[in-house]
Parts: structure tokens; sequence; C-alpha cells
């Protein structure tokens, strides 16, 4: 079996780099899928990808900061999601649909 | 290496000790509601039915494994893995006692002191929603689906004070390790009263471990708040659609849940294996006069049986206890063995409430159930966080 | 050595779960990748020596957050996705865009993160509750009290939309 | 720390509590909340006031209380700090304790009336600001109290707003305090500029360091600019015309607001500012012709009055000509002394007339009073010492403020002394005609009298013995520490002329509204040019509604509104759209509805930042 040759300890970078992916599926997830609640949930995950970019660089400077303001966006993603699932319940009630492409009555 | 290969013999201790303790739970469970309402018991299979668990096991291994046709399978047998994965993981952070020396070697009976123990076990216990709101799911059962969901919002609904609870006595003990909690709460007030979280002062625990207790049965959907499995309405509610083995998972999730839980409460609130009163008092030699005092009413119950092979049983169980009375009285085997009868003791002490309640009590409504949970005992668990804060503060230096 | 491996563990999981997310046609496999992912980001945390953020991260996220969501798509018994035919140009372009979105990303990363000591394991040791809460209480008590009225209106926004109507 | 922010916050709390819950309180819990705070205010200001040894011939320093910075923007920082003197410990108990003495008298006059928590929670907000004003230890907080008492006298006068006077009369006062706020405003601001600071210990010390012969033109500046704003909060000369008419209010406030604490607030501010103005020879100057013509003006339009309360208005105005004419002479002290003074007999005498319109029901015209003596005999008797306290009738209190302030006055100019003591003169003449046609001779009104209750007259019993004897607490000594008092010579009748005067203004009342009650209409029907002219108070609102009001209304309605307005800004207004809408025109095409699509633009506008961001990192 041939020896991969692996660091003794991992590269802040790839931390980053890995933050970036999930942050782009996020963003392809919003921009291909239509149904309100997968886009919803592409949105956390975007919030995630950030928080683990807050997360590394609160490593990178051993300051507990980082960990602070991710805490904080964890708080305001429930607080979102409070809300924003109560409006998609709301929507479902009034036109039966999560197809985020049918609600666009503001159009014109 | 060494770290690696004591980790394995104690977790397989661990998992061997604890599941076998499900199935006697379950075998407890049922005698204690027998006895409470009239009745016997399981007494057929071996004797007093002690037999029973190994029997019901078997029965449920060896039951054909059914698949409803109109089931999300994935999701059908990801339910009840999901259950019991994260009603097992978290015994892993529970201690059972002080530290096993033998010679040099010196390990904590404990598989793995996390500093942020009791967070793990929230974090945990509120996963394991996935599990019966899944299993509710993926039946694809109206009956399922309801139990789901009622269970998926009962439990979000009860973790607010149940984290509100256990926050207040982490306030006094300031750690989130439970090995510093039971620490925390050794020694006595005036020389008698132990310091645990319950007596402990600024401000003594007793409001929050009651709602610690609601608030577990509710997590635990144990009566008066299994609203998810409510027979009567529900058929079986999550589980209807599920049988054999996978039946088996739920069942065990839901008394590893309660094993966790009481051990939780125990160490919270009731001092882990801190003994109740000091060994002067002679605290050390309680275990020996139970146990003797039980081997002996055996032997005195052997002397003229109820039943015949009572004659064979009875005079063995004295024996065994006798001899377990025994090893107390060593002095090595009990400084290991001590906290753990002690702990054991308080832990077996909140089982059998479960049993007993579920005896008594009949079951909430279901609106009744939320009113409960957000009109009643989350205000009262805040009131009482706030409370303790204060007098922290206050006391303080 | 075992760092990494722990790393490359997680961050497999985190994004196979990641691309799962957006493939599933089915809200309710997409949720439970989504928590797939949040546990992996948890591990990678207590890798980064974030014990608080970990357990905030399992019980805020995991533990209430996408309950919600579940609860919801449960609750409005969203079923697949109709799979209607896309435009031409997100079809072939749109996943080369975002490969190429990503590859520009790593690239600056990697050219304008200044030189720094790699992870592991117990390095950091800031994370713990103590210390959170210390500059929780202290530094943000501001931003905190403001988060915490923020979440009182988004209760209230919450209940009020929610709410049947009284007719 | 004597903990001073008490003293405000006490009212504050009153005002909101009243203000707040009123509505479901009951009378007794408000006159509990609004009387009790006021009167605790009273208390901790006597302890403190105590405790600084204020009474005990202590507190010759300032006394200051740092509570919190309140602005800072570069070299200027503004502090919210109170701060004690003499001159801010009289003002501190005059105000508290006439203010307690009113409340209460308050509580029996407004029994019957409605809106009976709004007023009280107003009444404790004007307290509230008051107090503020007075314990400011800077111009920006003392701005703050001053607008405050404004805002409160505009509420209180309108308190009726279902009467249109009343409200046009809250209008009235509002408006021409602007103009004074507006000077004083921009007096603050050249102070700032000059002194750099605000605080009136930085900026005195500062004035008093200036050169006093070759003071800079600024300073006279902002001498005559805070000299404006006095004019206006204490109704001098131009802007006294709001006054008469704030009488609309109801009578406590009309004693309280208009006669005994805010109208005085320009003269303790001239006051307080003394050290500005006295380097500005020529400010003075104004201040004392101001004050005189003030005096003087009102006192004749006050001989041919026949509303109680707006004889008493105008003879407030006068009287606070004289400590103008005290402040522009030199002797603030002798003013601070009148203030004083005339806070006690001016306030008595609100009160008592509110007691006779309240015994006569809200009957406010003297032609329809008379012989009320024997029907209301306590307030008749208070009203007599109030009317000798202001007449100046010796050993009154009166008597010793105002011959003070005579005497600089002659100090300072003959004829100025000369017009004050005439007008003296009036002054007795016009409240004794007032008193006479009141409570002598026979009733000629058509209501049935009755005495007011105890909570009314117990006010006015104390307020009369202070009138009376108020003149022994010698305020001018007592001020030396802040204001010397310039020792002078002064021929023997300087002192004696005033008070003949004042007799020979009664005698005269006594001779035409009791002795010969015809005479008073022949003499008005011979002069009957001049008698219009007085008693239509020299068409002076007329003279400002043709002047000032009409032009300002029709200049706004042709130019502003037409012109500017609907051809200007709705011209650009309009542009502004149509050109907006052609844009969106053009761009509602990226307007898809779709929110991914808008989604689809961020991201672009997001990957295009990030690389730009790498060419710059890799540049």
């Amino acid at each position: 079996m041939p020896e991969i040759p692996l660091p003794q300890s991992v590269p802040l970078t790839w931390y980053l780099i890995l933050s970036a992916i999930l942050f782009t599926l996020g963003v392809a997830g919003f921009l291909f899928r239509r149904n309100v609640i997968t886009v919803f949930m592409s949105i956390e995950l975007m919030l995630n990808a950030v928080n683990l970019s807050f997360v590394t660089f609160s490593y990178k400077y051993k300051q507990v900061d980082g960990h602070i303001f991710s805490f904080f966006v964890m708080v305001v993603a429930a607080a979102e999601a409070a809300v924003g699932l109560a409006i998609i319940l709301t929507i479902f009630k009034n036109r039966q649909t999560l197809e985020i492409d049918e609600v666009s009555s503001l159009k014109n | 290496m060494n770290f690696f290969i004591v980790s394995l013999i104690k977790s397989a201790l661990v998992a061997f000790v604890l599941l076998t303790a499900l199935a006697y739970i379950q075998w407890v469970e049922r005698k204690v509601l027998a006895h409470i309402q009239l009745r016997v018991g399981p007494r057929r299979v071996g004797p007093h039915g002690l037999l029973q668990p190994l029997a019901d096991v078997i029965k449920l291994l060896t039951k054909e494994d059914m698949l409803p046709s109109h089931v999300n399978k994935f999701f059908y047998f990801l339910a009840p893995f999901i259950a019991v994965m994260f009603a097992l993981i978290s015994i892993a952070v529970i201690p059972f006692g002080t530290e096993v020396k033998i010679g040099s070697f010196s390990t904590p009976m404990q598989l793995t002191d996390l500093n942020i123990g009791v967070l793990f076990i929230l974090g945990l216990s509120g996963m394991g929603v996935y599990g019966v709101a899944l299993a509710g799911w993926a039946s694809n059962n109206k009956y399922a689906l309801i139990g789901g969901l009622r269970s998926s919002a009962q439990m979000i609904s009860y973790e607010l004070p149940m984290a509100m609870a256990i926050a207040a006595p982490l306030l006094m003990l300031n750690s989130l390790s439970f090995r510093e909690l039971v620490d925390g709460q050794g020694g006595f007030f005036l020389g008698f009263i132990p310091r645990w979280s319950v007596f402990q002062g600024p401000f003594p625990q007793i409001i929050s471990f009651l709602i610690f207790l609601v608030a577990a049965f509710a997590e635990t959907n144990r009566v008066p708040f299994d609203l998810p499995e409510a027979e009567n309405e529900l058929v079986a509610g999550f589980h209807v659609e599920y049988g054999s083995m996978k039946f088996a998972a739920f069942f065990m999730a839901e008394y590893a849940n309660m094993v966790t839980v009481s051990c939780v409460a125990a160490l919270l609130f009731l001092g882990g294996w801190q003994p109740l009163w000091p060994t002067q008092y002679g605290s050390g030699f309680v275990p020996t006069i139970i146990f003797g005092i039980a081997g002996l009413i055996c032997f005195s119950h052997a002397l003229n049986p109820a039943r015949p092979f009572d004659r064979i049983t009875l005079p063995v169980f004295g024996v065994v206890f006798l001899g377990i009375a025994g090893i107390f009285l060593i002095p090595i085997a009990a400084t290991i063995l001590l906290p753990l009868f002690w702990f054991l003791a308080k832990v077996g002490i909140i089982l059998f409430i479960y049993i007993w309640i579920r005896g008594t009590l009949p079951r909430f409504r279901y609106d009744q159930l939320m009113n409960f949970a957000w009109t009643v005992l989350f205000p009262v668990a805040i009131i009482n966080l706030f409370v303790t804060a204060l007098a922290v503060a206050l006391t303080s230096k | 050595m075992e760092d990494a491996i722990l790393f490359l563990l997680f961050a497999a999981i985190a994004v196979v779960c990641g691309i799962n997310l957006v493939v599933q046609t089915h809200p309710i496999s997409s949720a439970l990748s989504l928590v797939g992912v949040m546990g992996a980001l948890a591990l990678i945390y207590l890798q980064l020596g974030g014990e608080f953020i970990a357990a905030a991260q399992l019980i805020v996220y995991a533990g209430a957050i996408m309950v919600l969501f579940i609860f919801v798509i449960m609750l409005l018994n969203a079923g697949k996705e109709r799979t209607l035919p896309r435009r031409l140009w997100v079809t072939y372009a749109g996943v080369p865009l975002l490969a190429g979105f990503i590859g520009v990303a790593a690239f600056v990363i990697v050219r304008m993160l200044p030189p720094s000591p790699g992870a592991k394991f117990g390095a950091m040791t800031h994370g713990n509750p103590q210390e959170i809460g210390r500059s929780l209480f202290q530094v943000y008590l501001l931003p905190f009290e403001v988060t915490s009225v923020l979440i009182l209106i988004a209760i209230l926004g919450a209940v009020v939309l929610a709410r049947k109507e009284v007719d | 720390m004597q903990q001073l922010w008490l003293i405000p916050i006490l009212p504050l709390a009153g005002f909101a509590l009243n203000g707040l819950f009123g509505r479901r309180f009951s009378k007794t819990v408000i006159n509990a909340i609004a009387v009790g705070s006021v009167l605790l205010a009273f208390l901790w200001v006597l302890k403190s006031l105590n405790s600084l040894g204020a009474f005990s011939g202590g507190l010759e320093e300032t006394h200051i209380e740092h509570y919190f910075t309140w602005i800072q923007s570069g070299a200027l920082n503004i502090n919210v700090d109170f701060a004690v003197d003499r001159l801010t410990a009289v003002m501190l108990m005059i105000v508290t304790g006439i203010g307690t003495l009113i409340h209460i008298y308050a509580v029996g006059y407004m029994a019957h009336e409605g809106g009976y928590y709004r007023f009280f929670a107003y009444l404790n907000l004007f307290m509230f600001f008051m107090l503020t004003l007075v314990l400011a230890q800077n111009f920006l907080l003392l701005f703050v109290g001053w607008e405050g008492v404004g805002l409160c006298s505009y509420l209180l006068i309108g308190f009726y707003f279902s009467e249109k006077f009343a409200t046009d009369a809250g209008n009235k006062a509002f408006i021409v305090n602007r103009i004074g706020d507006f000077g004083f405003s921009l007096a603050i601001f050249l102070i700032a500029i000059h002194f750099g600071s605000l605080d009136f210990g930085s900026v005195f010390s500062q004035a008093k360091n200036l050169p006093i012969e070759t003071s800079p033109g600024w300073i006279t500046a902002i001498a005559l600019l805070l000299l404006v704003g006095a004019t206006g909060k204490s109704a001098q000369i131009p802007l006294y015309v709001w006054l008469p008419d704030a009488m609309a209010g109801p009578t406590p406030v009309s004693a309280l607001i208009h006669a005994a604490t805010m109208v005085t607030a320009g003269v303790y501010m001239v006051a307080r500012s003394s050290s500005i103005f006295l380097h500005s020879p020529m400010a003075l100057n104004f201040v004392t012709i101001i004050g005189i013509a003030t005096a003087f003006f009102a006192a004749t339009i006050g001989l041919v009055q026949n509303d109680i309360k707006k004889v008493f208005a105008y003879s407030t105005v006068s009287q606070l000509g004289y400590m103008f004419v005290g402040l522009g002479t030199g002797a603030f002290s002798a003013g601070i002394f009148h203030v004083m003074t005339h806070a006690f007999f001016k306030a008595l005498l609100f009160l008592g007339a509110g007691s006779v319109i309240h015994a006569l029901s809200g009957e406010q015209d003297l032609r329809q009073m008379g012989g009320l003596g024997r029907k209301i005999p306590i307030t008749s008797i208070v009203l007599l010492c109030a009317s000798l306290a202001i007449a100046g009738v010796p050993m009154t209190s009166g008597y010793f403020s105002k011959d003070l302030i005579l005497e600089s006055a002659y100090q300072y100019a003959p004829w100025i002394y000369w017009v004050g003591v005439l007008t003296a003169g009036m002054t007795a003449f016009y409240v004794f005609r007032a008193f006479f046609m009141a409570f002598t001779g026979e009733y000629r009104g058509n209501k049935h009298p009755h005495e007011s209750p105890f909570v009314m007259w117990g006010p006015l019993a104390v307020l009369a013995a202070l009138s009376l004897g108020g003149g022994f607490i010698n305020i001018p000594k007592y001020l030396e520490p802040i204001f010397p008092v310039s020792e002078g010579t002064l021929p023997g009748f300087v002192s004696l002329t005033p008070a003949v005067f004042g007799f020979a203004g009664i005698g005269l009342a006594y001779i035409l509204y009791v002795l010969a009650p015809g005479l008073p209409e022949s003499i008005a029907s011979a002069f009957r040019p001049v008698y219009t002219l007085l008693y239509n108070k020299y068409f002076i609102d007329e003279a400002y509604d043709s002047v000032v009001v009409s032009p300002t209304i029709d200049g706004s309605r042709s130019l502003l509104w037409r012109t500017i307005d609907a051809g200007a800004i709705d011209g650009t207004v309009n542009g502004v759209g149509k050109t907006a809408r052609t844009i969106g025109g053009v761009l509602r095409h990226l307007q898809s509805g779709y929110i991914r699509s808008y989604a689809g633009w961020v991201v672009a506008g997001a990957i295009l930042v990030v690389i730009v961001m790498g060419l710059k990192g890799v540049m």
C-alpha cells in the first residue's frame, strides 16, 4: 500500500478550503433547489461554513472572539429559522405549495 | 497503547453490564408493576422469572423481520439505529465511581471524562429526537406520524426546562465535568448533612431536581408523558410499524435513556457516589448490612417455602447475597465498590421512582402536556435559575 | 498525523453530506445530510479546541434548529421536488462555475493567509466554556443582550405568523 | 455627594407615575404622588442644603456633583453635573417651597376639574425641568431645563384645550419663547466657540480674567443674545406679549409658572452669567433700559385692566422689569432678592385671585365683584397682605427688595430711579384698585360666593406671612460671596420716596374706588384716547399681528408654498421620480420575480469580489 504523505499538523488552509467548499455547496443548493425548505437549509449550510472559518481564525490567533461570533451566528440562525419556518408555514397555508418559484406574486 | 487497551476493556465491560442491566430493569419493571397491580408478574421462565429477559431477547431476535411495503426503507432502517446509538453513547461520559487502583495501575471508573460532559449529554439527548421523529415519518402511517410529531414537539419543549434545571446546580458547583461536579458535592454540613446540591447552599436545588425529574420523564417518553406511544389512541405511536429486533432497539433506547437520565440526576443532584452519611458513623457497613439482611431473609423464607422449588432457589440467593456482603468487608474491594454501591443505589432509587410512577399515574392529554411545559415548568425553572444565580452572586467572594 | 487523518475523515463526511444535501430531491434527506454536516463540523470544532462551540453546534443547530426543520417537513408532509427541465446554461455551466468558484476561493485563501503553524488537537485551550462565558458577559455583553432581544422579537414574530387566523 | 440628582428625579418619578397610570388612579392617590413627590424634593433640598451648611453661613464655594459625561466631541466635553452655590440654594428654596405650597393649593383648586391627573403630571414635569434648570452646572443642561419649562408652560396654558383662546395662548407663548430661545442657543454656540466649554466654572473663570475695559465685541454679542433669551422667558419688552395671555391656564399654573418660578428663569440666567454681563457695559445698559421700560409700560397698562388675573399678569411683567433694572444696574443680589419676595407676594396674589375666582365659580371680571370682604374674609385678608407687600409699604417684603433695586438704580442714573418710583406708585394704585373693586362696596355680581377649603387658604396663609416678613431674610448679604454689594452713600430721600409714592397710590385708589366710585368713569371719558390706548395695551398685539405675524403668513403662503414648495421642490421630486421610472423601465428586466435568479446575481457579485481580492492579494 503506497504511503500517503500526511503533514504532522493540519494546515489551517485546509479548514478554510473546506469552509469554502461547504459554502459553495450551500450556494449551489440555494440556486438549484426549488423547494423553499431545502433553500432554507442551504442557507444554514452557508452559515455553518462561515462558522467554520470563524473558528479557524480564532484558532489561528488563539483568541476566543471567533467562537463568540460563531455563537452569535448560531443564535441569529435560530431566530431566523423560527421566523422563516413560520413564514413557510404561512405560505403553505395560503397557496399549498413549497415551490419557491410559484411564490412570485410581486412580479409586475 | 496501554490507553487503548484499558479503554477497550472498560468499554466492553460497561457495554456488557449496561445491556444486561437494561434487560433486567425491564424485568424489575414488570415485577414491580405486577405487585403494584396485585399480580405476581413473570415467574414461569426460571426462578421468579429471572430468565424472562433472556426469553424476550431470544423471542425478539428470532421473530420474522417484517418490512412493510409502504415505508421509506432507508430511514425506516436508519431510525432505530439512530435512536439506540445516541442512547448508548451518552453513557460514555458518566462516571460510576472514584478511581480503581490495582497496584501502580489506576484508572477512573468512567469511559471518558470530558470537561464538557454535561453539555455532551444535553447535545445527545437533543439528537435523540431524530430516531423517534424519523421512525414516525418513515413508517408512512398516520399513527406513527402523529406519534413522531408529538414526540419531537414534546422533546423540544421539555429540553428547555431540563437545561434550565441542569444549569442551576452547575452555577453552584461551577464545572461541567461530572467528576468535578461530584467532588464538589463531597463533605458534610455540621458533620452529618451531605453537601449534595439538593441540600447544598447557598440555594438548595430541590426545585430544580423535581423539574429535572419531570422533564426527564418527558424526554424519555415515559408515563405520564408517553404520548408518542399512547397505546389506546395511537396504537403504539412512532414504532407501530416496527417489529422484532428493530422494535427491540427502540425499547432498548428508551431504557438506556432512562438509565442515563437517572445517572445524570444522581450525579448532578444527589452527589454521585458520595455516601449518605460520614464514614465515621459507619456508612461503610451499609452494603454489608443490606445484603446480609437480604441473605437472611432468603434463608428464613427457605424454611417455609411458598412454592416447592423455593426450597432450592432461595438458599442459593441467600448464599449469593451473603457472599456480596462479605466482599464489602474486604478493605481493598470496599474502597473500589463502596462508591459504586452508593452511586448504583441512588440510580436504582430513581429508576424505581420511574416504575412506581408508571404504575400510578394516568397519561396527560396532549395540550395539557404542552401547557404544562411552557406555562408551568419553564417559568418555574427560569425563576429557580435566577434565584440560584442571585444567591451565588451574593454569597460568592 | 492522526490530526490530519481525523480532519480528512470528518471533512470527507461533511463534504459528502453537503453534496447529498444539494442533490437529494427529498427535503427530509437534505435535512438529515445537513445534520450530518453539522455533526462533522462539531467534531472539527473539537479538533480546533472549540469545546463549547462544538457542544453548542450539537445542542443549538443539530438539536433544536434542524429538529424544527424536520418537524415542519413532517407537518407539511412535504413530498419529493418535481424535476422540471432546467435552462441549458444552468445544466451545463452551473457545476463548472461553482467548481471554478471554489478554485478561485482556494487560490485566494492559499495566497492570502499568512503562514501559520498548523492545527494540532489540544493546542488551542481558549475554547472552554469558562473563557467563552467570561468574554461573552464582559466584552460582548451588549451584543449578547441585543441578540436576546432579537430572539424575543423572533419568537413573537413566529407566533404571530404561525398562529391560526381567528375569524 | 449629597445625591442632588434626587431633587429633580423625585418630581420626574411623580410625573411618570401620574402620567402613565394616572387614568386608573383615584384622586387621593394622584394627590399623594404629586404633592408627595414635590414635598419630598423640598425636604431633600432642606436636608442637602443643611448638610452643605447653606443655612449656617457655609457654602461659600460651589458644590459640584459630577454624574456622567453627556457629550464628548473633540475638545468640547459636556457633563451632566449638578451644582449648588448660594444663588442656586436661594432658587432651590423658592422653587421647591413655593412649588409645594402651590401643589397643595392646586389639590383644592382643581378638585372639580377634568384631566386631574394630566394637570398634576404636567405640574410635576415642570418642577423637574425647573429644578434641572436651577441645578445645572453648564449652559446646555440649563438650556434643557429652559426648554422643558417652556414646554410645560405651553402644555399648562393650553390645559383647557377645548377652549380656543387657551390653545392660542399656548401657541403664542411657545412661539414667542422660540424667539428668545433662538437667541439663547446662539449665545450658547458663541460661548462654546469662544470659551471652548459650556461648564459654568471654566466659562466664568475665563470670563473673569478677560480685560474689563477692552472687552472684545463677541462677549457683548453673547451678553445681548443671552438677554434676548431672558426677555423671551421673563416676558420683557419686546417679547412680553405672551405672558398676559398665558393667564388662560389654570390659576395655580399662573401662580407657579407665570409668576413665581419660570418667568424668573431669565433673571436667574442673567444673574448666573453676571461675570459675562459685567464685561459688557452696553449689554448692562440694554438690560436696564429694557427693564425700566417694561416696568413702566406694563404698569400703565395694568392701571385700567378689568380682568383680575390680567391686572396681576401685567404687574408681574412690570415687577420682572424691576428685577431687570436691578440686574442691569449691577445689583444682581437685589434682583434675586426681588425674585424671592416677588415669588412670595405674586404667588399669593394669584392664588388669592384664584380663590376669589373659585369663590365666584369662574368669574374673573372685577366689575362683577365687590363687597367680597365680608363674604370671603380669609381670602381678602391674605390678598391685603399681598397688596401691601407689592405696593412696597415699609417693613413688608416688597419694600426691601424694591428699595434696594431703586437705590442701585439711583446710583446708576437718577432718571431711571424716578421712573421706577413713579412705577412703584402706579403699582400700588392698580393693585389696590383691584383690591378695592373686589372686596369693598356692594356685590355687583349674581353668584353666591363661598370661602375656599382649608387646602387652599392654608398655603395662602403661609405665603401671606412670608410676603409680610420675607423681607427680613437678608438675601443680598447671603449672596455677597457671589455678588459683592457696592457700598455707596445715598441721599436720605432715596429710600423714602418709593414708600411715599406707594402710599400715594394706595390713597388715590381708595379715593377713586371707595369714596367716589363714579370718578373713574368721568376720568376715563375725559381722557378717552389715553384710556382706550391703555385699555387695549397700546395695541401691541395688533401691531405685532400686522407687522410680524400676517407678513410671515402671507410670505409663507405666496413664496414658500406656491413658489418654492410647489414649484421647485415638487418639480425636483417629480423629476427625480420620472428619471427613476425611466431607468427602472430599463432595469426591470432583471426583476424576474424569481428569488433564485436574484440569488444568482448576488453570487455573481460575490465571485467578482473574491476574484478582485485574489488579484489584489497576488499583486
